[in-house]
C-alpha cells in the first residue's frame, strides 16, 4: 500500500468519523464542530484527487462560511452547552433501518456497474485509473485556475457563462430572502 | 452572438429587468406609497406577458446547450407570465396591507426567472440550477406572513424537503454522470453526446440497467418532490396551508407547472432508452397520488388545506396524461396546465380575497357565502367546477385529452382508476359548493368590496376557465406546436 | 334547419334570466324561452316530417358538423332522426311545464331557472349530438345543476341526496368515458357515431366496452342495482328538477344505452343480452315491489320510476324491433307521465306540506283539479289504455315475447306480472290521497290549482293522451330510426 | 491515487450520503438537521469530482457541477438558517417536533 | 254489401259526451250534463237498433233465415291500423259485426240508455253529476267498444278502460272508505285476471301471427302452419294452444266474476245502483262470456283442457255463487251474488257446447242468456235502486211491506224475480231451460250443479222479494217513521219508473224472440225445441224454493234465525262466503306486502342502498386510516420520501423488470 492509498484510506476514515459523530453527538456545538472536520476531511479528499481549486473553494465556502453561519446561528438559537433531545427510539430505529437499507441498496448497483469512461477515455482497470491515463488532460492544467477560469466565463460549448449568471442572481434573491425574514420586523413586536 | 442572445433569452432577461428596476426602486428609496408600486409592478408584469406574447418564434440554442427555446417553450413562459400576473394581482388586497411587497416581487420574479431557466434548459446543471433558484426565494416567501407561526413552519417544512430532495436529486444526478459521462438532457438533437444516446450505448452492459433505473428514480424524486407526486408529496399541505394564499396559488400552480414541463422533456427525451420502465413507475405514482390526494381532501377542513390535497389529485391525472405518446402527452399536459392555471387561480383568488380581508379560510366559513358574495361564489364554483372536470368548464376539457392520452397506451384499468377518483375528487369540491350555496350561516362572510385588480383577475380565470375548452382551436394550437416536439 | 338553434336558445335564455331582476321577470323569460323551445321544437318535427315526405331517407337530417378539436377529430356534429325529434319534443313539452310549475319558485328564483334551461341545455344537445365527445359533454354538463337543485330548493334529506345523485352520476359518466375511450382507440380514432357505425368493431373491443357504456348510462337509466339514487334524488328534488330529472335525465341514459352502447357494439348486445334481462327484471318487479311499501309520493314515484324504466332497459335487452320500439316509447311515455306525477305531487306538497300518504286523504274534495291530474297520472302509470304507457309498455310486451327462449318467455311474463303490481301500489296511494275522507281539517282550506300549474299539468296530460289515442303518427316518426338500428345490428350478423 | 479503485471512493460518498441522511432522518434540532443535509451535498461533491477524476478527466463538467453545488448549497443554508431563526423568535423553540402545527 | 260504417258513431257518440262531460261538466255543462249524455246514448241507441234490423234483417232477406245456407257472416266494417309492431301483428281498430257483437250493441246501448234516464232522477242533487254522466259515458264507449272489436288487442284495449271505468264509478262515492276500497279490489282483482288475459293473448298472437280475430280464428281452427306450431308446442304437459286460452279465460273469469277471482263484484256494491245494474249486473260482467264467445271455435279445439276449465270453473261459481246469496242481508250483495250465479251459468253454457250446429246449443244458449239476463237484472237492481232512494239502507232488515209505498217497483220486481227463476213465461224461463239442455246433453254432473243451483236462485230471490215487499209492517213504519226521506223523495219521478217499465216488459217478452235463429256459435240458424217433460224438474224446484222463502220470510217470524242457528257453524262459514275474502287479504297483506314486498323495500334502504352508501363509509374509512401519513413532522416525511425512493428503485430493478 502506497502512501497515496494510505493517505486516502486515512481521510476516507476522518470524514466518516467526523461525520458519523457530527450526526450522533449530543452536544450542538461538539456537533458543528465534527462538521467542520469532516468538511476539511473532504477538502482533502479533493487535494487527494488533484482538484486544488475546488479543494481550496471547499475550505473557503464550507469551512470559512456555511459552518461559520451555523455555528452563528447555533449562538442565536441556542446555549451552547445544551444537550440536545433525544430522538424517540422508533425514529432511531427506523432511521437507522432506512439509512442501512438505503446505502446497501446504493452500494449494491453501484457496485454492481463497472464504471467505464465513455468513447475516448482511458478505460479504468480494475476500478483504478490506469497508469497512464493520470496523465489526462487535467494533469495537462485541465483543472488549473485559469482553465477554471475561462471555461467559466465562457458563453460556448463547455462554457458556465449561463449558469455563473444564473448562480449570481440565485445569490441575490437568496441574499434578499435572508434579509427580509431574519431582519427584526418593527412592528411585530408592536 | 448579442443579437441573438437577447432575442433568445427575451423572456427570461425581462423578468430579470423587473427585478433589478424593483431592487433599485427599494434601495432608492423607501418613502414610497405601496399602492403605486403594486400598480407599477402590475402594469410592468402586463408588459412582460405582452412583450413575451409578441415575442417572434425562434428555435435556439445558445450558450452552447445550456439554454434553449423554440415555440413550445415560449408558449409556456408565456402561461407562466400570465399566471404570474394573476396571482400578483389577486394579491393586491394582502400585499397592501404588507410593508414588504417590493421584495415580495423580486422574491417571486426571481423564482419565475428560475423556472424560465429550468424549462429551457439544455443540461442537468442549468436544470438543477433553475430548480433551486425557484425553491430557494420560494421558501423564503412562504415565510412572508411574518408573523405567524404556521408561515414560518411552512417555510422550515420547505426549505428542509426541498433541500433533503435536492440532495437526492443530485446524488442521482452524480450516478447519471459516473454512468454517462455527460450532463446534457439530449434535447439538442445537434450534440452528438447527448444523453440518451449514451444510456442507451451502455444499456447492454452488467448492471448498467439497474443503476440507471436507481439513478433515475433519485432524479424522479426530485421532480416528484416538486410537483407533490406521492409519496413525496407530503410537504406540500403543510407548506400550502401554512404560506401566504398567493405563494400557495403559485407553488400549486406555476412552479408545479413549469417543473411539469420539465419533467415530460426529461422523460420524453432524456430517458426515452427507459421508456418502458418509466411508464410503469408513472402508472403506479398515477394511481397512487391520485386515491392518496383524494383521501385526503375528502377529510379536510380548511379550504387551503384541500386545495392542496386536490392539487396533488390532479397531479396524478396530469401523470396519466403523461403516459401517452409524445405529441399527445405533451399537448395534453401542456393544456391541462393552462387550464388548471385558470381554474386553481380561480379558486385561490377567492381563497385570497376572502382571507386578506376577513382572514377567514375553513371550509365552514364559507357557509352561505353566496347570500352575500355572489360573484365570488360563482367564481369559486366555476373554478372548482373546472378542478372536478365538470363541463362547460375547460376542467373537462382537460382531464378528458388528459385520460384519452393515457388511454393511448390501451392500459384501460389504469385510465378506469382515474376515473373512479374524478368521481371521488367530486365528492370534496362539491362539499365546498355546499357550503357556499347550501348551508346555512348564522354568521356569514360579509359582503365584501373587493378592489378592481382581484376582480380583473378573477375575471380573467373565470373567462379563461370558460373559453380554454369550449374554444377548440386552443388545444389545437397547442397540439400543433408539440407534434414538433 | 339549424339545430344548434336547441342549444342557443336555452343558453340565451340562461343568460337572461341571470342577468334580471326578481322572480317577476326571471320567470317571464323562462316562460318565454321555453315556449320558444317548444315552438321550436314543433317546427323542427314539422320540418323533419317535411323532409322525410319529401323523400329525404338519409341516416340523420339537419346534419351540421364543424371541426371542434381537430387533433382529436373531434367535432361537434349533430343531427336528428325520428328517435332525437320526439325525444327533443319531450324536452320542450317537460322544460315548459316545469318553468310553469316553478312559477313562484324563491328564493333565488333567477338561479333556479337558469339551471333549469341549463339543464334543458344539456338535454337537448346530448340528443342532438351525433359525436361521441359531444353527447358526453351534453351528458356530464346536466349532472351539476341537478346537484345545485336539489341541494339548494330541495327537501328532506336534500344534501345527502344531491350528493348521492351527482356521485352516482358521475360515476356512471366515468364509466361512459371509459367506453367511449375504449371505442375511441378500438375503432380507428373517432368519436362520430356515424362513422363508427361504418366501422367493424372487434368482438374483444366489443366485449370490454359495452358493459362499460352500458352500465354507465345504466346508472343514469336506474339500472338495477345501480338504482339507488333514483329515490332519494327524485325524492328530495323541488317539483321541476323531479320532473327534468325522472322525466329526461333517466331517459338520457337510456337514449345512451340504445344509441351509443346496443347501435355500436350489437355483437356484445346479444352476448350481455341475458344479464341486461336479468337486471331489467328484477328492477321492474322488484322496484315495484319496493313501491308498494313507500309512505311518501315521491317515493313512490321514484321507486315506481325505477320499475318503468326497467321496461325500457328490457325493450332494449330483448333486440327485437318491436321491443325496441317499445322502449322508445316507453322513454316518452314515461317521460311525460312521471312528469305529470311529479307536478301533481309538488302541487299536493306545495298546499298540504306533507307527502306522506297517511297523513293525506280526500284532496278530491278540496283540490279536484290537482286529485284528477294526480289520477290521471296514477292510471298512466298502471297502463290504462288510452294514456301514454300503455302503448308504450304493450310495445314492450309484445315486442319481448317475440325472443324465443324460455328466459326471455319468463322475463316478459314477470314484466306483465308488475302491472299488476303497479296497479296495486297507484290504487293505494290515490285511494289514500285523493279520495276518502278530508283527513286534516286544515286541508279544507286549501286552494285548486293556480292557471300556471293547470297550463302545465294540461300540457302534460295532453301529451300522454295524444300519444295514447293515437300512437301511429309516433310510430311513423319513430320508425326509419329504428328500421336503421336493426339494419345495422343486422349487418353486423346477429339479430333476426 | 492510481491504487484507489474507484469503487472505494464512491463507498465513502455513498457512506456519507447515508450518514447524513441519518442524521436528518433523527436530529430534533433543526440546524443540526441543516448540518446534515450539507453532509449529503458534500457528499454528491465527492461523487462529482470522483467520477469526473476517473472516467471523463478530459471534461470539466464534475468540477464545475460540483462548484455551483457548494454555492448553492451556501445560499441555501443562508435562507434556511434565515428562516429557523425567524422561526425561533415565533416559537421560542427549533426543535423540529414542534413544528407539527399542521397535519393530517 | 249494406254500408256499415255509421257502426263506429255508436261507440264514439258517449265517447263524445265523455270528453264533453269530463271537460266541462263540473261547470259550465252542469245544468244539462244529464240531459247530454242520455240524449247521445239514445243516438247511439237507435243506431244500435237499426243495425241490427239492418244486419240481421238483410242477413234474412239475403238468404232467408230457414233456409239453413250461409247465415250471418261477420263483417269487418271499418279498420285502420292504430298501432303496428312488425308486419303481421299490429293493433287495428276495427269494428266487427256479427251476431253476438250486433246482439251486445243492443244490449249495452239500451240497458245503459235505461240507466241514463234512471239516474236523472237517482243522482238528481248529487254534487258530481256531470261527473257521473261523464263516467257512465266513458263505460258505455268503452263497452261498445270493446263488443265491436275485431282485434284482440282492441278488445284488451277497451277491456281495461271498461275496467277502469267501472273503477271510476265504483269509486264514484269517493268520501266512503268502503267505496274506494271496493273500487281499488276490483282494478286490483280484474287487473291481476287480466295478466293472464295479456299473456294468453301474447301466446296466441305469437303464434298465430296476428292479433286479428278473424285471421286468428282462422288459423288456429285450420291446420295452418300456425295451429301446428301451437298445437306441438306444449309446457307441463298441455300444448300451448290451451294454455293461452286458458289464460285468456283467466282474464274472462276476472272480468265476469267467477270463482276464485268474485272476490271483487259483491264490493263493487258501493258504487251507485244505476251503475251497479248497468256496469255490474247487465253488461260489463258479461265480458268474460262475451270474450270466450268470441274465441270460442278456437276453445271449441281445446276441449278437454281449455273449455273444461270453462265448464267447471262456470258450474261451480254459479252453484257457490247461489249458496252464498242465500244468506247475505243487503239486497245489492245478494243481487251481486245472483249475478254471479247466472253467469256461471253462461260460462258453464259455453262449457258443455261443441262448435257448429245442433251441437252449438250451448253457445246459444249462453248467448240467450246473456241476453235475458241483462235485462232483467238490471231491472232488478234499478228496482233495487228505487228501494234504496227510498228507504235509504241496503240492508233487507230494514225493510219490510214496501209493497203499498212501491206498487210499480213491487211489480217490476215481482217479474223479475220470476224470470229469474225460471217460472215460465218470463224470459229467463227459456234461456235457462236451453241452458239446462246443453247440460244434460254433454255433462250430467254440470247439469245436476245447474239444476239444483236453479232451485236455490228462486228461493233466494223471494228471500228477497218477500223480505223487502211482504214480512210484516216493520218496515212501513221504518219508512214512513222516516219524514225526511218521505218529504224528499215523497213519490218516485217519471224517469226512474219508465226504465222498469220498459225493462219489465223486456223481463216478460225477451223469451219470445227466436233467439237461436239469431246468434249460434257458427252464424247457422238452428231451431231449438225443449220437450216440455225437461222442463219439470227445474220449475218445480224453483217452485219449492219459492215455497220456502215465502215460508221463512212471508212474515215476520224468527223461523230464519233458528233455521241459521240451527245448521251453526255452516251457516257462518256461508255468510262470510266461505272466507274467501280474509284468504286474498292474508295472501295479499301477510304475503305480498309483509313478506315480499316489505323485505324489498328493506333490501333496497338497507342493502343495495347500504352497498352504495357502505363504498362511501369504506373510502371515508380509509381516509381515516391513513392520516396518520401526513403527520405534520418533517423527519417523519423524509422517511416515506426516502422509503417511496428505495421502493420504487427496489420494485423496478429487482421486481417488475421489462
Amino acid at each position: 500500500m502506497s502512501a497515496s492509498a494510505l493517505m486516502f484510506y486515512i481521510l476516507s476514515a476522518f470524514i466518516l468519523g467526523a461525520g458519523l459523530l457530527a450526526v450522533t453527538t449530543r452536544k450542538i456545538f461538539r456537533s458543528a464542530i465534527w462538521l467542520l472536520f469532516s468538511l476539511t476531511g473532504i477538502a482533502g479528499l479533493y487535494f487527494w484527487l488533484q482538484m486544488e481549486f475546488v479543494a481550496a473553494v471547499q475550505i473557503v465556502v464550507y469551512v470559512g462560511g456555511i459552518v461559520v453561519l451555523i455555528i452563528f446561528s447555533i449562538f442565536l438559537t441556542q446555549r451552547s452547552g445544551m444537550e440536545l433531545p433525544v430522538p424517540a427510539r422508533g425514529r432511531i430505529l427506523f432511521s437507522a433501518l432506512a439509512a442501512l437499507a438505503g446505502f446497501a441498496l446504493a452500494f449494491t448497483l453501484i457496485m454492481g456497474y463497472h464504471f467505464q469512461p465513455w468513447e475516448g477515455g482511458a478505460p479504468l482497470q480494475g476500478g483504478m485509473l490506469a497508469a497512464g491515463a493520470a496523465a489526462g488532460p487535467v494533469e495537462a492544467g485541465g483543472a488549473s485556475i485559469g482553465n477554471i477560469g475561462t471555461q467559466l466565463l465562457s458563453a460556448d460549448q463547455g462554457g458556465y457563462l449561463l449558469p455563473f449568471e444564473v448562480v449570481s442572481l440565485l445569490l441575490l434573491a437568496a441574499m434578499i430572502g435572508c434579509i427580509v425574514i431574519a431582519m427584526k420586523v418593527k412592528s411585530a413586536d408592536k | 452572438m448579442g443579437i441573438g442572445l437577447i432575442a433568445g433569452l427575451q423572456q427570461e432577461l425581462a423578468v430579470v429587468l423587473i427585478v433589478i428596476v424593483l431592487l433599485f426602486i427599494k434601495l432608492g428609496s423607501d418613502r414610497y406609497r405601496t399602492e403605486t408600486i403594486l400598480g407599477l409592478v402590475n402594469v410592468l408584469l402586463g408588459i412582460n406577458l405582452a412583450a413575451g406574447l409578441m415575442m417572434a418564434p425562434t428555435q435556439t440554442v445558445l450558450f452552447g446547450g445550456g439554454f434553449h427555446t423554440n415555440e413550445l417553450i415560449i408558449l409556456e413562459k408565456n402561461i407562466f407570465n400570465l399566471g404570474t400576473l394573476l396571482i400578483s394581482l389577486q394579491a393586491y388586497d394582502w400585499l397592501k396591507g404588507h410593508k414588504l411587497a417590493l421584495e415580495f416581487y423580486m422574491l417571486l420574479l426571481s423564482t419565475l426567472a428560475g423556472l424560465f431557466f429550468m424549462i429551457s434548459a439544455g443540461n442537468l446543471l442549468m436544470f438543477y440550477l433553475g430548480l433551486e433558484m425557484s425553491t430557494i426565494p420560494l421558501a423564503a416567501l412562504s415565510n412572508f406572513d411574518l408573523e405567524k407561526r404556521q408561515s414560518s413552519e411552512a417555510a422550515v417544512k420547505f426549505i428542509m424537503s426541498s433541500a433533503f430532495s435536492s440532495a437526492l436529486l443530485l446524488f442521482g444526478i452524480s450516478l447519471l454522470y459516473g454512468a454517462t459521462g455527460t450532463l446534457d438532457l439530449g434535447t439538442l438533437a445537434a450534440s452528438d453526446d447527448n444523453l440518451p444516446l449514451r444510456m442507451a450505448g451502455i444499456l447492454g452492459s452488467t448492471g448498467a440497467h439497474a443503476l440507471l433505473v436507481f439513478a433515475f428514480v433519485l432524479l424522479l424524486s426530485g421532480f416528484a418532490f416538486k410537483i407533490s407526486v406521492v409519496p413525496f408529496h407530503l410537504w406540500t399541505a403543510d407548506v400550502y396551508e401554512g404560506s401566504p394564499v398567493p405563494v400557495t396559488a403559485y407553488l400549486s400552480v406555476i412552479s408545479k407547472g413549469a417543473v411539469f414541463f420539465a419533467f415530460i422533456q426529461v422523460l420524453y427525451t432524456t430517458f426515452r432508452p427507459l421508456a418502458r420502465d418509466w411508464y410503469n413507475m408513472l402508472v403506479l405514482l398515477a394511481v397512487l397520488t391520485m386515491l392518496t390526494g383524494n383521501l385526503f381532501a375528502l377529510r379536510q377542513d380548511k379550504l387551503k388545506r384541500l386545495l392542496a390535497f386536490s392539487s396533488i389529485a390532479q397531479v396524478g391525472f396530469i401523470l396519466v396524461g403523461m403516459t401517452g405518446s409524445p405529441t399527445t402527452a405533451n399537448a395534453s399536459v401542456i393544456y391541462f396546465i393552462l387550464v388548471y392555471l385558470f381554474s386553481n387561480l380561480g379558486a385561490f383568488g377567492v381563497v385570497a380575497v376572502v382571507s386578506a380581508m376577513t382572514g377567514k379560510e375553513g371550509i365552514d366559513d364559507y357557509k352561505g357565502l353566496y347570500k352575500t358574495n355572489p360573484f365570488l361564489s360563482w367564481v369559486m364554483a366555476i373554478s372548482l367546477f373546472s378542478l372536478a372536470g365538470i363541463p362547460p368548464t375547460a376542467g373537462f376539457f382537460g382531464k378528458f385529452f388528459l385520460l384519452m392520452s393515457g388511454a393511448g397506451r390501451g392500459n384501460y384499468v389504469f385510465i378506469s382508476m382515474a376515473a373512479l377518483n374524478m368521481v371521488i375528487s367530486l365528492y370534496y369540491y362539491l362539499r365546498v359548493i355546499k357550503a357556499i350555496f347550501m348551508d346555512a350561516n348564522d354568521h356569514p362572510i360579509g359582503r365584501l368590496k373587493i378592489s378592481l385588480l382581484p376582480a380583473i383577475a378573477l375575471m380573467v380565470c373565470v373567462a379563461g376557465v370558460l373559453l380554454t375548452g369550449l374554444l377548440g382551436w386552443v388545444y389545437d394550437y397547442i397540439y400543433s406546436l408539440s407534434a414538433n416536439f | 334547419m339549424n339545430l344548434s338553434l336547441f342549444i342557443i336558445i336555452p343558453l340565451v335564455t340562461a343568460v337572461a334570466v341571470m342577468c334580471c331582476r326578481g322572480l317577476r321577470q326571471a320567470r317571464w323569460i323562462s316562460l318565454a324561452g321555453s315556449l320558444g323551445q317548444l315552438l321550436l321544437s314543433f317546427v323542427l318535427l314539422f320540418r323533419f316530417g317535411q323532409e322525410r315526405a319529401a323523400g329525404n331517407s338519409s341516416r340523420m337530417l339537419f346534419e351540421y358538423r364543424h371541426s371542434w378539436f381537430a387533433a382529436w377529430h373531434i367535432d361537434y356534429h349533430i343531427g336528428v332522426d325520428g328517435i332525437s325529434v320526439a325525444m327533443i319534443l319531450l324536452t320542450a313539452v317537460i322544460v315548459l311545464a316545469g318553468v310553469l310549475v316553478s312559477w313562484n319558485k324563491g328564493p333565488w328564483s333567477k338561479e333556479f331557472f337558469s339551471l333549469l334551461l341549463i339543464l334543458a341545455l344539456g338535454a337537448y344537445g346530448f340528443f342532438l349530438s351525433l359525436d361521441l365527445f359531444t353527447m358526453f359533454f351534453f351528458l356530464e354538463l346536466s349532472v351539476i345543476p341537478k346537484y345545485l337543485l336539489i341541494g339548494i330548493w330541495g327537501s328532506g334529506r336534500k344534501e345527502y341526496s344531491a350528493m348521492k345523485l351527482a356521485l352516482m352520476l358521475m360515476s356512471g359518466s366515468a364509466l361512459v368515458f371509459i367506453g367511449l375511450l375504449g371505442l375511441y382507440y378500438g375503432s380507428g380514432h373517432s368519436f362520430d357515431i356515424l362513422q363508427l357505425a361504418q366501422v367493424p368493431i372487434s368482438a374483444g373491443v366489443q366485449r370490454t366496452f359495452f358493459p362499460c357504456l352500458f352500465i354507465g348510462f345504466g346508472i343514469f337509466t336506474a339500472l338495477f342495482p345501480l338504482h339507488t339514487w333514483v329515490p332519494d334524488g327524485h325524492s328530495s328534488a323541488p317539483t321541476a328538477a323531479s320532473m327534468f330529472l325522472a322525466g329526461i335525465s333517466m331517459k338520457l341514459g337510456a337514449y345512451g344505452c340504445l344509441r351509443v352502447a346496443t347501435y355500436l357494439m350489437p355483437d356484445a348486445a346479444r352476448e350481455y343480452a341475458p344479464i341486461i334481462i336479468v337486471l331489467a327484471t328484477i328492477a321492474i318487479v322488484y322496484g315495484a315491489f319496493a313501491t308498494m311499501m313507500q309512505k311518501d309520493l315521491k317515493y313512490i314515484n321514484a321507486y315506481s320510476s325505477v320499475s318503468h324504466c326497467g321496461f325500457i332497459l328490457l325493450g332494449i335487452g330483448m333486440l327485437t324491433r318491436a321491443a325496441i320500439n317499445g322502449a322508445v316509447l316507453q322513454m316518452i311515455s314515461h317521460g311525460l307521465m312521471t312528469a305529470l306525477f311529479f307536478a301533481s305531487i309538488g302541487m299536493i306538497y306545495d298546499r298540504a306540506h306533507t307527502r306522506m300518504v297517511d297523513r293525506l286523504g280526500g284532496l278530491l274534495k278540496v283540490m279536484p283539479f290537482i286529485s284528477t291530474i294526480f289520477v290521471i297520472a296514477g292510471l298512466c302509470s298502471l297502463g290504462l289504455p288510452g294514456l301514454s304507457s300503455f302503448v308504450a309498455e304493450i310495445t314492450v310486451f309484445i315486442g319481448s315475447w317475440q325472443h324465443p327462449g324460455t328466459m326471455y318467455r319468463l322475463a316478459t311474463i314477470l314484466a306483465c306480472a308488475s302491472i299488476v303490481i303497479t296497479a296495486v301500489y297507484i290504487l293505494r296511494a290515490s285511494a289514500q290521497t285523493v279520495m276518502g275522507p278530508v283527513k286534516d281539517p286544515q286541508f279544507s282550506v286549501l286552494t285548486d290549482a293556480a292557471w300556471y300549474e293547470r297550463l302545465a299539468s294540461i300540457l302534460l296530460v295532453a301529451g300522454i293522451v295524444v300519444i295514447g289515442v293515437a300512437p301511429f303518427w309516433l310510430n311513423d316518426l319513430l320508425k326509419p330510426g329504428i328500421d336503421a338500428f336493426m339494419v345495422h345490428a343486422g349487418q353486423t350478423g346477429l339479430l333476426k | 491515487m492510481n491504487q484507489i479503485p474507484l469503487t472505494h471512493i464512491l463507498f465513502v460518498s455513498t457512506a456519507l450520503f447515508f450518514i447524513g441522511m441519518y442524521g436528518l432522518l433523527t436530529r430534533r434540532n433543526l440546524i443540526t438537521m441543516l448540518m446534515s443535509v450539507e453532509l449529503i451535498l458534500n457528499s454528491v461533491n465527492i461523487n462529482f469530482v470522483a467520477f469526473n477524476r476517473y472516467l471523463y478527466a478530459d471534461k470539466l463538467d464534475g468540477v464545475f457541477f460540483t462548484l455551483f453545488i457548494i454555492t448553492i448549497a451556501a445560499a441555501e443554508a443562508a435562507v434556511a438558517i434565515a428562516i429557523m431563526i425567524h422561526l425561533y423568535r415565533n416559537l421560542n423553540s427549533i426543535d423540529v417536533e414542534q413544528t407539527d402545527e399542521m397535519k393530517f | 254489401m249494406a254500408n256499415y260504417n255509421y257502426i263506429a258513431w255508436i261507440p264514439l257518440l258517449p265517447l263524445a259526451g265523455f270528453v264533453l262531460l269530463g271537460l266541462f261538466g263540473r261547470r259550465r255543462f252542469r245544468g244539462f250534463s244529464g240531459i247530454l249524455g242520455t240524449g247521445l246514448i239514445l243516438a247511439a241507441a237507435l243506431l244500435s237498433l237499426y243495425a241490427a234490423w239492418q244486419y240481421f234483417g238483410a242477413g234474412a232477406g239475403a238468404a232467408g233465415v230457414t233456409a239453413g245456407g250461409s247465415a250471418y257472416k261477420p263483417i269487418l266494417a271499418m279498420k285502420f291500423t292504430w298501432l303496428s309492431f312488425s308486419p303481421g301483428l299490429s293493433i287495428d281498430m276495427s269494428v266487427l259485426l256479427d251476431p253476438i257483437s250486433v246482439m251486445m250493441i243492443v244490449v249495452v246501448s239500451l240497458v245503459s240508455l235505461m240507466v241514463h234516464i234512471f239516474s236523472l232522477g237517482y243522482m238528481k242533487g248529487e254534487e258530481r253529476f256531470g261527473t257521473y254522466y261523464a263516467f257512465l259515458s266513458l263505460f258505455s264507449f268503452s263497452m261498445l267498444g270493446l263488443v265491436l272489436s275485431g282485434n284482440i288487442f282492441q278488445l284488451f284495449i277497451f277491456w281495461e278502460l271498461v275496467g277502469c271505468s267501472s273503477f271510476l264509478l265504483i269509486g264514484y262515492y269517493y268520501d266512503r272508505p268502503s267505496a274506494v276500497a271496493a273500487s281499488k279490489k276490483a282494478f286490483i282483482v280484474t287487473r291481476f285476471a287480466d295478466l293472464g288475459f295479456l299473456i294468453g293473448i301474447l301466446i296466441l298472437s305469437f303464434y298465430g301471427e296476428t292479433l286479428d280475430f278473424g285471421t286468428l280464428i282462422h288459423r288456429l281452427t285450420t291446420p295452418s302452419p300456425q295451429f301446428l306450431s301451437i298445437t306441438s308446442a306444449s309446457f307441463l304437459g298441455f300444448s300451448l294452444l290451451s294454455w293461452g286460452l286458458t289464460l285468456v279465460f283467466i282474464g274472462g273469469a276476472g272480468k265476469s266474476a267467477m270463482f276464485p277471482l268474485h272476490v271483487w263484484l259483491p264490493d263493487a256494491m258501493e258504487g251507485p245502483t244505476p251503475v251497479s245494474a248497468l256496469i255490474h249486473a247487465a253488461t260489463m260482467v258479461v265480458a268474460g262470456v262475451y270474450l270466450v264467445a268470441r274465441l270460442f271455435p278456437v276453445f271449441s279445439l281445446s276441449d278437454p283442457p281449455a273449455l273444461g276449465v270453462v265448464a267447471y270453473v262456470g258450474a261451480f261459481s254459479a252453484l257457490i255463487a247461489a249458496i252464498m246469496a242465500c244468506t247475505q242481508t243487503d239486497i245489492k250483495r245478494v243481487l251481486a251474488y245472483s249475478t254471479m250465479s247466472q253467469i256461471g251459468y253462461m260460462m258453464f253454457a259455453l262449457g258443455v257446447s261443441k262448435y257448429g250446429g245442433e251441437g252449438g246449443l250451448g253457445y246459444m244458449a249462453s248467448m240467450f242468456h246473456l241476453f235475458t239476463h241483462a235485462g232483467f237484472k238490471a231491472l232488478l237492481f234499478l228496482c233495487a235502486g228505487v228501494i234504496i232512494h227510498r228507504v235509504h239502507s241496503n240492508e233487507m232488515n230494514a225493510m219490510g211491506g214496501l209493497r203499498r209505498q212501491l206498487p210499480l217497483t213491487h211489480i217490476c220486481c215481482l217479474i223479475a224475480c220470476l224470470a229469474i227463476s225460471g217460472i215460465p213465461p218470463f224470459s229467463g224461463f227459456f234461456s235457462k231451460e236451453e241452458i239446462l239442455l246443453a247440460a244434460w246433453q254433454s255433462n250430467k254432473l254440470i247439469y245436476g250443479v245447474g239444476l239444483f243451483t236453479s232451485g236455490l236462485t228462486a228461493y233466494y230471490m223471494f228471500r228477497l222479494y218477500f223480505s223487502i215487499f211482504w214480512r210484516g209492517p216493520h218496515g212501513v213504519r221504518q219508512a214512513a217513521g222516516d219524514p225526511g226521506a218521505g218529504d224528499a223523495h215523497g213519490s218516485t219521478p217519471v224517469s226512474m219508473n219508465l226504465p222498469l217499465v220498459v225493462l219489465a216488459l223486456g223481463a216478460l217478452l225477451a223469451g219470445l224472440i227466436p233467439f237461436s235463429h239469431f246468434v249460434t256459435s257458427d252464424g247457422e240458424p238452428i231451431d231449438t225445441h225443449t220437450p216440455l217433460s225437461f222442463s219439470i224438474a227445474p220449475v218445480a224446484l224453483a217452485l219449492a224454493g219459492i215455497g220456502l222463502a215465502a215460508w221463512l220470510y212471508g212474515t215476520m217470524s224468527d223461523r230464519p234465525r233458528r233455521l241459521a242457528s240451527a245448521i251453526g257453524g255452516l251457516y257462518r262459514l256461508v255468510y262470510h262466503t266461505f272466507y274467501i275474502d280474509e284468504i286474498y287479504a292474508f295472501i295479499t297483506k301477510k304475503i305480498l306486502f309483509n313478506l315480499v314486498g316489505r323485505p324489498a323495500a328493506w333490501i333496497d334502504r338497507n342493502i343495495v342502498d347500504g352497498l352504495m352508501n357502505g363504498l362511501a363509509s369504506f373510502t371515508a374509512w380509509i381516509s381515516a386510516l391513513i392520516k396518520g401519513m401526513q403527520s405534520g413532522k418533517m423527519q417523519d416525511y423524509a422517511l416515506y420520501f426516502f422509503t417511496g425512493i428505495a421502493g420504487l428503485a427496489v420494485l423496478f430493478i429487482y421486481i417488475w423488470k421489462n
